[in-house]
């Protein structure tokens, strides 16, 4: 199979709660600019594109057509992928195939949200209502004091069970998802395309925010996010003809479950917290990515983190570290930026979540990090390979990419 | 492309009313697949979904559909558009090396909706055509149909002519929802206008409906079928949003699409080479226009070709199915458009059987006429 | 940087006419008129789904198999709220927990009373408290309380 | 596996979506030229094409249009439909009378521009009419500011 690797990066120039000027293509095109501007490279380089956001979040069906003639798309193949909140990951896989098939050489990835333009609570419920309104003809308490009435509160109400399970089998306290979410917030002050950013953010600090629905506190939840992210993706042939940098791409895998405290209609048979798809999408990029020992070999990852204890989750289930042990890492300070074994140098998920973008940046984030060019976010040992993690759907769309600085060898 | 790629297998469904629900109607498609092939889900590598958040009036549409689809902890991804992008996805896929076999699942149950019109709406820009009001699915046909007429001089009796031929057909097929046994123009005609010179029978039928279609790597095929489908060509492409800019008697991208995938297929003279198209003309008068941009016949030459060399018993026939005037399952349309294709190419057509039927071209469109399109070339 | 106007829409979901499935919940309802959790059982993989469903998960056949679970069970996960659906405090903060039924596979969530907050665990056992008068509704299933 | 409709809960769901959709830079400068009755346009740098209503980008080109510049009033109807129905958030209802939408070439710009136009005749001799705005006797800088098209 031929090697693929990321040539190219541009975001737009913030990632806020509210681009109160743009209308959305004009957004979209920002980063595309900058994507083009970065790598020296113009549209006649792209054979084809793919375009992915959640569209019931701004309300544009397939925007891609409507952006088509801002985004340098026309008489282009354009591939709209949309998985939930994998959407950005998803869509640097369908490059990936795109090239890997031979059927292309270099493939765009255009990923974006603008969810001040819609309400992302109702965005969210929209997943579920039909199914939370059946229940009611079923006799169900939507105040939820009684009987099988208690929803509480949403996606921070489903998040809630997934985090009291993790806290349950793992050994780790709510101490540590404050202690998470604090490091976070200070990797993001030090990126400039993060949203939330608190440079002095402590354990104390996000425990003083008030508990939603325990163990999810305020300061614990990600912000809705406007801003798009833009990658470029080239063949190994082509590659070493347009850029002189590349990430390459070395394994990608994903997987589907059953849609986890949600189809209550019909019963949920998973854990939220095992994330069985998780587990399986992992081995698999590591099989195709040659990797026998994770722990070992990957110097780097960036994970899906809508809520801070999902960081601590994942890195278990990635098998980066052993079930109960992702906390005592936290608390020996190798997750920092300057540790042993860093994550989410970013600020991850649950300081800038533009959902579109938001899986999709997990696998820039990397390539910045592999190709050493993250600024002041760029983290102290060097990254030979990194692992990008996706996560979407109602809690069972796992996405995985491996990164590394050379080709691999066939 | 070192390896090949063949279609295994399909079940489609489709009507102006299904009573079921979306996990049902995907379980009984794949099931059924599964069952005709002597398969289960673990024989499948990977499933792409084609579904609409907009049609299905929930945000990520597919999100319940994964294990009635027999994806439970397996791979799967969506490409939201017509399913025939997604064919086109679990092609690179196949063609990658890491697949040998995919599975294709796209539906929509447009009855959940008030029409299937506002799927249209919800595409066009909120900040300009919305406020506006003036556009929409059906004025676009209008316009478009009007541009044509006019462009070569046809009277309406062309299109009348178009949508009876399809209502004819379609009432020959079993798998459509809607036909007309011995429709004719007069018929068509006495139809109410919507848009000028766009008339309700030149217009699909609001459909409920699905298919699944299996993908296999040269080396599965033998295992699965006697009479596999090859997919020898395919090309997509995109043009402005803007109507205003558009020649609308002609289709840039498809003409684009077209030209990706003949010269994959290794076809350099469509006209004789393509034994018969299937092509997803939502409206009667975007036939002739897509049949011209797939280069079937020249610019101007619909009347000729619509003489009799377009009809099922034709040199060259044109939507022998019926088309999507008999039935449009949004975001399957392209799938119906293909399972058609490989039923002729497999000699199962019944009384819509062509004459000859060893290399077709498939077609689907996503957005207001036609602004996006997606071609397949397929051969026995 | 210059702000534009707004421009306002909805998409109205509540004129879409939702079909849902309901086989699996309404076998249950009618179990619970007498007390009973009725389930359902795929004879292949014996996985055994409450609510019920047409279908499994796991061996991807069509199921129809009734089979009675237990009202005991043991508490999977749970949270605690502090609001309600509309974001206004409560009196007092919430248990819900999720609760595997003995000889059953999937999940329920409920109400979890008789217990402080602080003594809830994964790992307890809690039974179904039934209402008086059942009339076949989800309100039969008051809440759970302590085993 | 046929199914009953009772085995299905069909719910009514009280959940509507509610959009904010900023209309950006170019579409806020040409909704407040209506203030002062002017029909503004972009125009690319590149190839020099003038887009009505104007836009950031040129698709062709891939690149910004700088230039806003006001177009004129007047133009031909390149090409129309009459409408018999009225699309009301996608059901089709029947339209009070039949009503004309054109597509207009306004002098000086190069793509059409879709109005309703009022006055004209759809038989022959309709095509490439000259025609002229017609605005509102109150413009506010609203969609509508700009009412229709008649014959010039």
């Amino acid at each position: 199979m031929r090697n693929v690797g990321i040539i190219g990066i541009g975001y737009t120039p913030v990632f806020v709660s509210k681009r109160k000027d743009v209308n959305i293509p004009e957004m979209i095109s920002e980063a595309v600019e900058n994507c083009y501007a970065n790598t020296g490279l113009a549209p006649k380089d792209v054979d084809a594109m793919v375009f992915g956001n959640m569209h019931t979040f701004e309300g544009v069906n397939m925007p891609h057509l409507w952006a088509a003639d801002h985004i340098a798309a026309l008489g282009k193949p354009v591939m709209r992928i949309a998985t939930g909140g994998s959407t950005g990951m998803s869509a640097i896989h369908a490059a990936y195939y795109h090239i890997a098939s031979g059927m292309h050489d270099v493939v765009m990835v255009v990923c974006f949200e603008k969810q001040s333009e819609g309400d992302s609570q109702v965005g969210l419920m929209g997943i579920v209502t039909p199914e939370l309104m059946a229940m009611l003809q079923a006799g169900i308490d939507v105040s939820g004091s009684s009987g099988m009435g208690a929803i509480a509160g949403g996606s921070a109400g489903a998040i809630a069970f997934q985090a009291c399970s993790y806290l349950a089998r793992s050994g780790a306290g709510i101490e540590h998802i404050d202690g998470m979410a604090a490091l976070e917030r200070r990797n993001a002050a030090k990126n400039p395309y993060a949203h939330l950013k608190d440079a002095n953010a402590t354990a104390a600090t996000i425990a003083e925010t008030p508990l939603i629905s325990y163990p999810i506190r305020f300061g614990h939840i990600c912000p809705t996010s406007d801003g798009a992210t833009v990658a470029i993706l080239a063949s190994e042939e082509k590659a070493a003809k347009l850029v002189d940098e590349v990430a390459w791409i070395h394994g990608i895998a994903n997987c589907a479950s059953d849609a986890s405290a949600g189809n209550i209609l019909e019963g949920v048979i998973t854990d939220p917290a095992e994330q069985m798809p998780c587990q399986i999408a992992a081995k698999q990029a590591y099989k195709r990515a040659g990797i026998e020992d994770p722990k070992k070999e990957i110097d780097y990852v960036e994970i899906y983190n809508g809520f801070a204890h999902q960081t601590l989750m994942f890195l278990e289930k990635l098998g980066m570290c052993e079930v109960g042990e992702a906390h005592k890492l936290l608390d020996a300070g190798d997750l920092e930026i300057n540790g042993r074994c860093p994550v989410n140098a970013s600020g991850g998920v649950v300081s800038t979540n533009a959902i579109g973008t938001s899986a999709m940046n997990r696998v820039t984030e990397c390539a910045l990090q592999i190709l050493g060019r993250a600024g002041e976010h760029q983290v102290e040992k060097d990254v030979h390979k990194a692992l990008a993690h996706g996560w979407g759907g109602l809690m069972q769309y796992v996405t995985v990419t491996i990164l590394a600085d050379a080709p691999q060898k066939s | 492309m070192d390896k090949k790629v063949a279609i295994a297998g399909y079940r489609m469904k489709g009507a102006c009313d299904l009573i079921t629900t979306r996990e049902r109607l995907t379980f009984e498609l794949t099931r059924g697949l599964f069952d005709d092939l002597g398969i289960d889900r673990h024989y499948v590598d990977t499933v792409i979904f084609s579904t609409n958040d907009f049609l299905d009036g929930r945000t990520i549409s597919n999100v319940f559909l994964d294990p009635p689809a027999g994806a439970y902890l397996k791979d799967e991804s969506k490409v939201e558009m017509d399913g025939l992008n997604a064919l086109m996805y679990a092609f690179m896929r196949i063609q990658s090396g890491e697949y040998e076999s995919a599975l294709l699942v796209a539906l929509s149950l447009c009855g959940y909706q008030v029409s299937p019109y506002l799927y249209i709406e919800y595409t066009l820009n909120p900040a300009y055509d919305r406020q506006l009001g003036l556009l929409n699915e059906l004025s676009a046909a209008g316009l478009q149909a009007q541009s044509f007429l006019s462009k070569y001089g046809y009277s309406e009796d062309l299109i009348d002519e178009i949508a009876a031929q399809n209502l004819r057909n379609a009432a020959l097929n079993p798998d459509q929802a809607r036909g007309m046994n011995d429709a004719s123009g007069k018929d068509v005609k006495q139809s109410p206008y919507l848009y000028e010179p766009l008339r309700e029978l030149h217009t699909y039928p609001a459909t409920d409906g699905g298919c699944a279609v299996l993908l296999v790597s040269e080396d599965k095929a033998g295992e699965l079928t006697d009479k596999p489908v090859w997919v020898l060509g395919m090309g997509q492409s995109i043009e402005t949003y803007y109507l205003g800019e558009r020649g609308l008697y002609e289709s840039r991208s498809t003409r684009e699409a077209a030209e990706r995938a003949y010269r994959m297929a290794g076809i350099d003279d469509p006209k004789r080479k393509v034994d018969f198209a299937e092509v997803s003309s939502l409206f009667a008068p975007q036939e002739p226009i897509l049949c011209e941009a797939l280069g079937l016949y020249d610019p101007g030459g619909a009347a000729a070709a619509y003489g009799g060399d377009n009809d099922i018993s034709g040199s060259l026939p044109i939507n022998p199915s019926g088309g999507p005037l008999g039935a449009h399952p949004i975001c399957a349309t392209g799938l119906f458009r293909l399972n058609e294709a490989v039923k002729q190419l497999r000699g199962e057509a019944g009384k819509n059987q062509v004459k000859k039927a060893e290399v077709a071209v498939v077609h689907a469109q996503d957005g207001v006429c036609a602004q996006q399109n997606a071609v397949v070339v397929l051969g026995t | 940087m210059e702000e534009t106007r707004i421009v306002n829409a909805t998409w109205d979901v509540s004129t879409f006419k939702y079909r849902i499935e309901g086989v699996g919940l309404r076998r249950m309802l009618s179990g619970m008129k007498d007390a009973k959790l009725i389930g359902v059982k795929c004879p292949e993989c014996t996985t055994v789904y409450l609510p019920g469903s047409f279908y499994c998960r796991k061996c991807h056949i069509a199921i129809d198999e009734a089979v009675e679970v237990s009202d005991h069970g043991e508490v999977m996960t749970y949270t605690i709220g502090y609001a309600d659906v509309r974001g206004n405090p409560l009196d007092e903060p919430r248990v819900s927990p999720m609760v595997k039924f003995d000889g059953c596979d999937t999940w329920i969530m409920g109400v979890l009373q008789g217990v402080k907050p602080e003594d809830v665990h994964v790992g307890m056992r809690v039974k179904i408290a039934w209402a008086e008068d059942r009339t076949g509704s989800l309100q039969d299933m008051m809440y759970f309380v302590p085993e | 596996m046929e199914a009953s409709p009772e085995d299905f809960f069909t719910p009514a769901v009280p959940l509507d979506f509610v959009y904010n959709y900023r209309v950006g830079t170019y579409i806020e400068r040409y909704l407040e030229g209506f203030k002062e009755k002017k029909i503004l346009a972009s125009r690319c740098g590149d190839c020099g094409k003038v887009a009505v209503p104007p836009r950031m980008y040129c698709g062709p080109c891939n690149g910004r249009m700088e230039e806003l510049l006001e177009v004129s009033q007047q133009g031909s109807l390149e090409n129309f439909t009459i409408g018999h129905v009225l699309l009301e958030k996608g059901a089709v209802k029947a339209a009070p009378s039949p009503y004309m939408l054109g597509l207009i070439k306004l002098d000086g710009a190069d793509s059409l521009l879709l109005a309703r136009v009022e006055g004209v005749n759809a038989g022959a001799g309709a095509l490439g009419m000259r025609v002229r705005a017609v605005w509102k006797d109150e413009v506010g800088g609203d969609y509508n500011d700009l009412d229709h098209f008649e014959p010039a």
